[in-house]
């Protein structure tokens, strides 16, 4: 089986081991995610001014030729998802707005696309179960604490990834791959998001108390969903230590890096280099690289 | 005192029987099946627990006197269970009724208490002795009960039931302690349920109500976060009767919680998630359940976000402002999250009158849930063709004019069944729903 | 300190564009506070999310677009997720900054030419694409 | 000597707590005479009292104490519970260790604990010497009267009359109806008011069990439950009634106008007119004030032109006596005079109006025809501003007490004006929302989100005028900021007080009202309609503010009680009450002059003083003023007494 897959600008170039992670994890999962062609930029944010038609032209051509091509649309950017989903939610339920958005991209799309994020293929189309069983490299009991942010969350109506006040998806794929899942209060709070580039020190703040959270619940590593939020948690940090002088860093990685460690990739190859937070000590010491 | 009933009355000569029904042995159903009685009406009172007292029997004081809820109703429930024309059937059920005013048939089912009640002389042995040990319903689940039990010892009718579920002999066949140790063979594990017919001529629906459960608020984490409790929890932690003595422990480890956050509106007011409507009786109990506390624990700190502060009963206003000034923090405004941080539990809530958002790193959390009808009522409204909203609250006639009545001749109200309301105007509901009755009587 | 309150000012434009603009009723709110109470990035703002409703509906115009409030709000939907009344307030921010964004004077947040060097190779795209959507006319 | 039994409450914590019950009825059970003495965790309930009645079948006790709350809680529970085990009911008595013990000494436990030793040591005493008593038995009459015509009395008197009970309805004004009649919608249906109101009241005039009294007034009341004397006045209308057939030709013919009180002052009334068009009963009155006749018998056209000549120019009032069972007091409300709002202009301002005066503006058949228009100068109001809690929820200046119906009927009438004028602002201030009845808050939610009404949370601190406008100064406490709104028309939503007389009418009955003028309830949880006074019922707003609903729920609670009392035949009474000695009495009287109750009277015939025993009270009044110490009170005799107090020192 194979799904077609929606990169997203940061996951082609700047965060391109974290796509190539899940390209390599899919094939040994015994599938392959086939690229979308023609794919643009999804505009990054769903616009919530009602009069702004423009911002959803993007997502609604993306999706318009996602199903020229198939049934199902994956993507593994949190935020990307959200685009896509929230475009996709509004062209099934807003006719007036179907049909004007239909004369700008020249194309007739109804919103009959199956939006599905990274993890929820593998939960529903591959298993948790059989995921567990391909495991090569088991965590070994790593205390992971699962950072889901607000994207794949929110709004719960038309996102229904999970429970919006306490979802349970991210804990159990983590357990899957042999970690500890930690439960912390500030899985489902704001990382601050583009607030990088508007107000840098609310972002830094906004890690800070998530971070923090995480630690005081024993966390050993960070993980996130979403590559703006793994921005914002790990490359922060040397901020957050600027700001609290009693900080001290914790590793944050992408999702797919992990599974990527599970499935016993080589480490070379899920790009740790680029992670602020060295995590490489951290696995190590769990006997994982 | 009060007088010496002369008049019997059965059924007149066109056949129209003065007989009225009362389902529900709350405040309500005790008041209606009381007046009832004493205008000289045979009354049949059906409870589906084993005994009589309903909410009220779990509240530790009252507002705004602040009275014993117990010494108040207990009388009651006495006069009820001794009262020479009331029958009461409790730990029953209405099954089916038929017929109009003047002439319904019932079916009741006596559910199988497995004592036989005729027999026990509710000498409270088979209590003492049961090893089953499990959550007591009566006490929110925060005291044990045993597998053969009374609500309370003060119950009205004092017999006990053997619940199935928790009994060793119903789950593995063995024990049979409250068999071996009745002293009059009460104990009948074959025990089935029973359906009886009645004939009845008026019927007053009092079933009452329930809290919406604390498991529906993912914000306030799903109830499983053991000292966040609802109002009818904190009522039974201040009852000497409950499962602390009196003492405010919190549930977790035991501990006097020093700093507690009281929520109203949680679940009322709020169309968009849970229930549209104000549930009427929370900024009152809230306000005594804050001074009950700061009685009994006087360093203790007591915070009560709300929107806008009911009190429109009389006294009411001056017990909230009296409240008040005894140093209760009420802050204007909504608690959007509450989650669990070591042994404190994390308020995040916002003081809308500077603007500012709140955080209190409280001991306890009491969330005043929203009332909603009893889940039976539904079933109950279809059974006697009356119509509810679709809340599940039982619709009167006339909003103004005829609140007690219902769409069917000789069928009426009373209580929070109708819609939630404090006890004083459960009583003066369910005393006009009697005096209905009795017209519908003395007409016939 | 003081308004001077008449029907105009009640039905004000700027009140009426925030509410076309983000789709929602302001008169429906309840003033409870629970998008401020929830709100991750409160600590940082002038006032909070109801009061930007309240200084709103009552055409507090000047006042309104002179606070930080809505330019820190990063879109997290955690207020209208919990919203008793169902109200978007995340909208309502955007339809502010959408008000400033849109005038002629093109009142940018966020000046590209401002920030420090090596930053946009660093931050990822996702970023600065909602940042500039957000910050910029 | 006397095998006495003592049983101890601990209510829970409430005496428990704070007395070490333990100890009590162990020293207590020291006592000689004492051969039976217990403590229980609710001595009230029903193991409790099987407690007792074990104890005196048992061990065959000749007196019994209960040392627990207060006897006007359970004095009555515990005489039942002994008699039903064979005890003459009036050798049991209660020792008060919680109100006058536990709950006054609540952190001195050993002081607390030696007290209520001696509480129960003193009622000790007083057992010792009671007597075994009977009740006394009294006749009744099974009928009823109701006092005021409002829609709380209306409703009780129905309910009597069709549970097959005569009904004596007195109404002060000339028609029935009371402000209920004044009102053009009811929230939150926004249903007329009126014709639900007016079936009622039809109802009333034709039905065969209901005696109706319009336009009369209560003067004197005698007796007590079951058999009360009632002297009514009826006030003159200079109409004969029975003739008057409304047809209201005096009316079209009658030359004077003046402001109609009915009208709240808004529209005109003729000095010969009915109270308000389409009122029940049909029938006109005269104003004797304004009618020329009654200056220099200059008109008299009315007179002139009636066909049924029913016009009386020399009426008088007559007095009427009835006997009844019981007493239904159904008085009703005033609005908090604006006279007396200095901030707001002492009611000078003309386009600053209370909530009822609104209502008879938005009435259809009310004197602008429903058309809202600003008195002053009969303009539209485009600024509109309510404001709640006038005179309520002020205990420094006026009433510490909410009115409960103000936020309700200003959201009904906030609506009804955006309705009529779709371009006109209301704005509300108020201090919190009170919208918490069935369907009240979402007629409120959907009213304010649909009609763009504006809440200000905020009190007004001024209003005045200025440039035909009427400014209000408020604040509204969400952004912290003052607000001034240059309103053309202002409603207050002044405080509902008790209607005027209600203090000297509540004396007539000896029923208790509380400081602000509200008759009080027996319990306030479980006897809300029953007055301090046996026999007497409460029903409306004369008890406290409440809406129609609720006010319909109390007026039918009220029915159903005098129906349960009206059941029987005889009534039974306590027997605890004065009684005098023949050989010492001197015939003095001045127990006859002392007596709250006229109780006591002078026996001629023997010159000695006689107890009425219907009447008497028990007080003891008469007790302490007779000089000879020939009175004395049945079980608290002058010797019970004196060993009672000698326990103490």
């Amino acid at each position: 089986m194979n799904y077609l897959y929606f990169p997203g600008c940061t996951l082609y170039t700047k965060a391109k081991n974290f796509d190539q992670t899940a390209r390599n994890c899919s094939l040994l999962l015994g599938f392959e995610l086939v690229e979308l062609p023609n794919w643009t930029c999804c505009g990054a944010t769903f616009p919530l001014a009602t009069d702004n038609l423009m911002a959803l032209l993007p997502p609604a051509r993306i999706l318009a030729r996602a199903k020229e091509q198939g049934e199902v649309l994956t993507t593994l950017c949190a935020i990307c998802f959200n685009v896509i989903k929230r475009t996709n939610h509004l062209i099934q339920k807003d006719g007036e707005k179907r049909e004007k958005i239909n004369q700008f991209i020249e194309m007739n799309y109804q919103g009959d696309l199956k939006v599905l994020h990274y993890l929820e293929i593998l939960k529903q189309e591959i298993g948790f179960s059989t995921i567990q069983e391909r495991v090569k490299k088991p965590l070994n009991e790593l205390q992971a604490a699962p950072y889901y942010g607000c994207m794949l969350l929110r709004p719960f109506e038309e996102m229904g990834f999970d429970d919006k006040e306490r979802p349970t998806l991210f804990e159990e794929f983590l357990t899957a791959l042999g970690a500890r899942s930690i439960d912390f209060p500030y899985k489902i709070e704001c990382c601050g998001s583009f607030q990088s580039v508007g107000t840098p020190e609310v972002a830094t703040e906004c890690a800070y108390r998530i971070l923090t959270s995480a630690m005081r619940q024993g966390a050993e590593v960070i993980v996130s969903t979403c590559p703006l939020c793994t921005f914002n948690l790990d490359q922060k940090q040397s901020d957050i230590l600027k700001a609290h002088l009693d900080f001290k860093t914790i590793p944050v990685l992408y999702f797919t890096q992990l599974l990527g460690v599970a499935m016993g990739l080589e480490p070379q190859t899920l790009g740790f280099e680029q992670n602020a937070v060295d995590p490489i000590p951290l696995l190590k010491r769990k006997g994982l690289v | 005192m009060g007088g010496e009933n002369k008049i019997e009355m059965g059924t007149s000569e066109n056949g129209f029987i003065k007989r009225a029904m009362v389902i529900g042995g709350g405040i309500a159903g005790i008041t209606a099946s009381i007046d009832i009685g004493n205008a000289g009406y045979e009354v049949l009172l059906i409870e589906r627990l084993p005994s009589i007292g309903g909410h009220m029997l779990q509240l530790s004081e009252t507002f705004p006197t602040l009275d014993c809820a117990q010494c108040t109703l207990t009388p009651k429930t006495v006069e009820t269970g001794q009262h020479p024309r009331i029958r009461l059937h409790t730990y029953s059920e209405v099954v089916r009724v038929a017929g109009r005013a003047g002439n319904f048939s019932v079916q009741i089912r006596k559910k199988a208490a497995y004592v036989d009640w005729e027999k026990c002389t509710g000498c409270g042995l088979c209590q003492q002795k049961c090893p089953s040990r499990y959550p007591s319903e009566f006490d929110r689940r925060m005291g044990l009960g045993k597998a053969i039990y009374t609500l309370s010892p003060q119950a009205v009718p004092n017999k006990p039931v053997i619940n199935p579920e928790h009994c060793r002999y119903f789950l593995e066949k063995k024990c049979r302690v409250c068999e071996k140790i009745c002293p009059v063979g009460a104990i009948h594990y074959q025990q089935e349920d029973r359906l009886i017919e009645e004939k009845v001529g008026a019927i007053v629906v009092a079933t009452g109500f329930d809290l919406m459960p604390v498991e529906r608020f993912g914000e306030y984490g799903y109830g499983e976060i053991p000292d966040v409790i609802d109002g009818l929890s904190f009522e039974r932690l201040n009852s000497a009767s409950g499962p602390t003595n009196g003492e405010i422990r919190r549930p977790s480890d035991g501990r006097i919680p020093k700093e507690v956050v009281f929520i109203q509106c949680t679940g009322s007011r709020d169309p968009e998630r849970y229930m549209p409507y104000c549930s009427r009786v929370c900024c009152m109990y809230t306000a005594k359940h804050a001074r009950l506390y700061k009685h009994k624990v006087h360093d203790g700190q007591v915070y009560i976000f709300y929107m806008d502060i009911r009190s429109t009963g009389k006294g009411y206003e001056e017990f909230i402002q009296q409240t008040m000034e005894e140093g209760i923090l009420y802050l204007r405004g909504r608690v959007s999250r509450i989650f669990r941080e070591g042994e404190k539990i994390v308020v995040w809530g916002v003081d809308t009158l500077t603007g500012k958002k709140v955080e209190v790193l409280a001991d306890l959390v009491v969330l005043a849930t929203a009332i909603v009808p009893h889940q039976e009522t539904k079933t109950l409204a279809q059974i006697l063709g009356i119509h509810s909203d679709s809340y599940g609250f039982l619709t009167e006639a006339e909003r103004k004019l005829k609140p007690v009545e219902t769409n069917q001749e000789g069928i009426y109200l009373a209580g929070c069944a109708q819609g939630p309301k404090d006890i004083a105007e459960t009583v003066a509901h369910a005393n006009a729903a009697a005096s209905k009755v009795q017209a519908l009587f003395a007409t016939h | 300190m003081k308004i001077e309150l008449s029907r105009e000012k009640v039905h004000n434009d700027f009140a009426k564009k925030v509410e076309w603009i983000s789709g929602q009723n302001l008169f429906a709110c309840y003033q409870c506070g629970n998008c401020t109470a929830g709100c991750p990035v409160a600590f940082a703002m002038d006032i909070g999310p109801h009061e930007v409703i309240r200084y709103t509906l009552l055409g507090l115009e000047e006042e309104t677009l002179s606070v930080n409030t809505y330019w820190l709000c990063a879109s997290c939907l955690q207020c209208s997720s919990r919203c008793p009344k169902g109200i978007d307030i995340a909208r309502v921010m955007d339809a502010l900054r959408m008000i400033i964004l849109r005038k002629k004077e093109r009142k940018d947040y966020i000046q590209i030419s401002e920030f420090p060097e090596g930053f946009l190779e660093k931050v990822p795209q996702i970023a600065f694409i909602s940042g500039f959507r957000k910050f910029l006319s | 000597m006397k095998k006495l039994g003592v049983f101890i409450c601990h209510c829970g914590v409430n005496i428990a707590g704070t007395v070490d019950v333990k100890r009590v009825a162990e020293e207590i059970g020291r006592t000689e005479d004492v051969c039976h003495s217990v403590d229980y965790i609710y001595m009230c309930s029903e193991p409790g009292q099987q407690l007792i009645r074990e104890a005196i079948q048992e061990k065959r006790l000749d007196g019994v104490v209960v040392a627990c709350c207060s006897p006007s809680m359970h004095e009555n529970t515990f005489r039942k519970a002994v008699k039903t085990a064979g005890m003459n009911p009036y050798l049991c008595e209660i020792a008060n260790i919680r109100e006058q013990c536990s709950w006054v000494h609540q952190k001195e436990k050993e002081e607390a604990t030696r007290k209520a030793l001696q509480i129960i040591q003193a009622t000790l005493e007083k057992v010792r010497r009671n007597e075994k008593l009977e009740p006394l038995a009294m006749s009744l009459h099974r009928n009823v009267l109701v006092i005021g015509g409002g829609i709380a009395g209306m409703t009780a008197s129905l309910d009597l009359a069709q549970g097959g009970y005569e009904v004596i309805l007195v109404e002060k004004s000339p028609a029935l109806g009371g402000h209920m009649a004044q009102l053009s919608k009811t929230f939150p249906e926004l249903s007329p008011a009126f014709p639900g109101l007016l079936a009622k009241a039809s109802e009333i005039e034709a039905h065969p069990k209901i005696e109706l009294f319009c336009y009369s007034e209560v003067e004197e009341v005698k007796g007590y439950i079951g058999n009360f004397e009632i002297g009514l006045r009826k006030k003159t209308t200079y109409v004969d009634w029975t003739r008057c057939n409304g047809c209201g030709l005096c009316i079209e013919v009658c030359p004077i106008e003046y402001p109609s009180p009915f009208e709240r002052g808004l529209g005109v009334r003729k000095a010969i007119d009915f109270l308000y068009p389409h009122c029940i009963p049909r029938r006109v009155f005269l104003s004797s004030t304004q009618c020329p006749y009654f200056k220099d018998r200059s008109c008299g056209r009315c007179a002139e032109v009636c066909p049924q000549r029913a016009i009386q120019f020399d009426q008088k009032e007559e007095k009427i006596e009835r006997k009844v069972g019981a007493i239904v007091v159904a008085t009703g409300f005033d609005l908090f005079p604006n006279e007396k709002l200095g901030e707001y202009g002492y009611g000078e301002i003309p386009d600053v109006i209370d909530g009822l005066t609104f209502e008879r503006m938005l009435s259809p058949d009310g004197p602008t025809r429903g058309r809202i228009q600003r008195p002053s100068d009969g303009r539209v109001p485009k600024e509109m501003v309510f404001i709640q809690c006038v005179a309520s929820r002020d205990p420094d200046r006026y009433m510490p007490y909410c009115s409960r119906i103000c936020c309700m009927y200003t959201a009904k009438q906030a609506t009804i004006y955006k309705k009529q004028v779709p371009d006109g602002q209301p704005y509300v201030f108020y201090m919190d929302i009170r919208s918490d009845g069935k369907g009240y808050e979402e007629f409120l939610q959907k009213t304010i989100e649909e009609n763009g009404i504006l809440y200000l949370r905020g009190r007004v601190s001024r209003i005045f005028q200025e440039d035909g406008k009427v400014k209000v100064w408020g604040v509204d406490t969400l952004t912290g900021k003052r607000v001034e709104i240059g309103a053309d028309l202002v409603v207050l939503a002044t405080a509902i007080i008790p209607s005027e007389g209600v203090k000297e009418l509540a004396s007539k009955l000896r029923a208790t009202v509380d400081k602000h003028g509200f008759l009080t309830e027996a319990h306030i949880k479980l006897y809300p309609v029953e007055s301090s006074t046996r026999g007497i019922y409460l029903a409306g707003c004369g008890q406290g503010p409440k809406d129609i609903t609720d006010t319909v729920s109390q007026a039918s609670a009220t029915a159903s009680k005098i129906q349960a009392l009206l059941s029987t035949d005889k009534l039974f009474q306590d027997p605890l009450i004065a009684y005098v000695d023949e050989t010492i009495c001197s015939g003095c009287g001045i127990c006859v002059e002392i007596c709250p109750y006229e109780a006591r009277e002078m026996d001629l015939r023997r010159g000695i003083s006689v107890v009425h025993s219907a009447l008497c009270q028990g007080c003891g009044a008469c007790i302490a003023a007779c000089p000879n110490f020939a009175c004395e009170l049945r079980n608290s005799s002058s010797i019970q007494t004196l060993r009672m107090v000698d326990t103490f020192i």
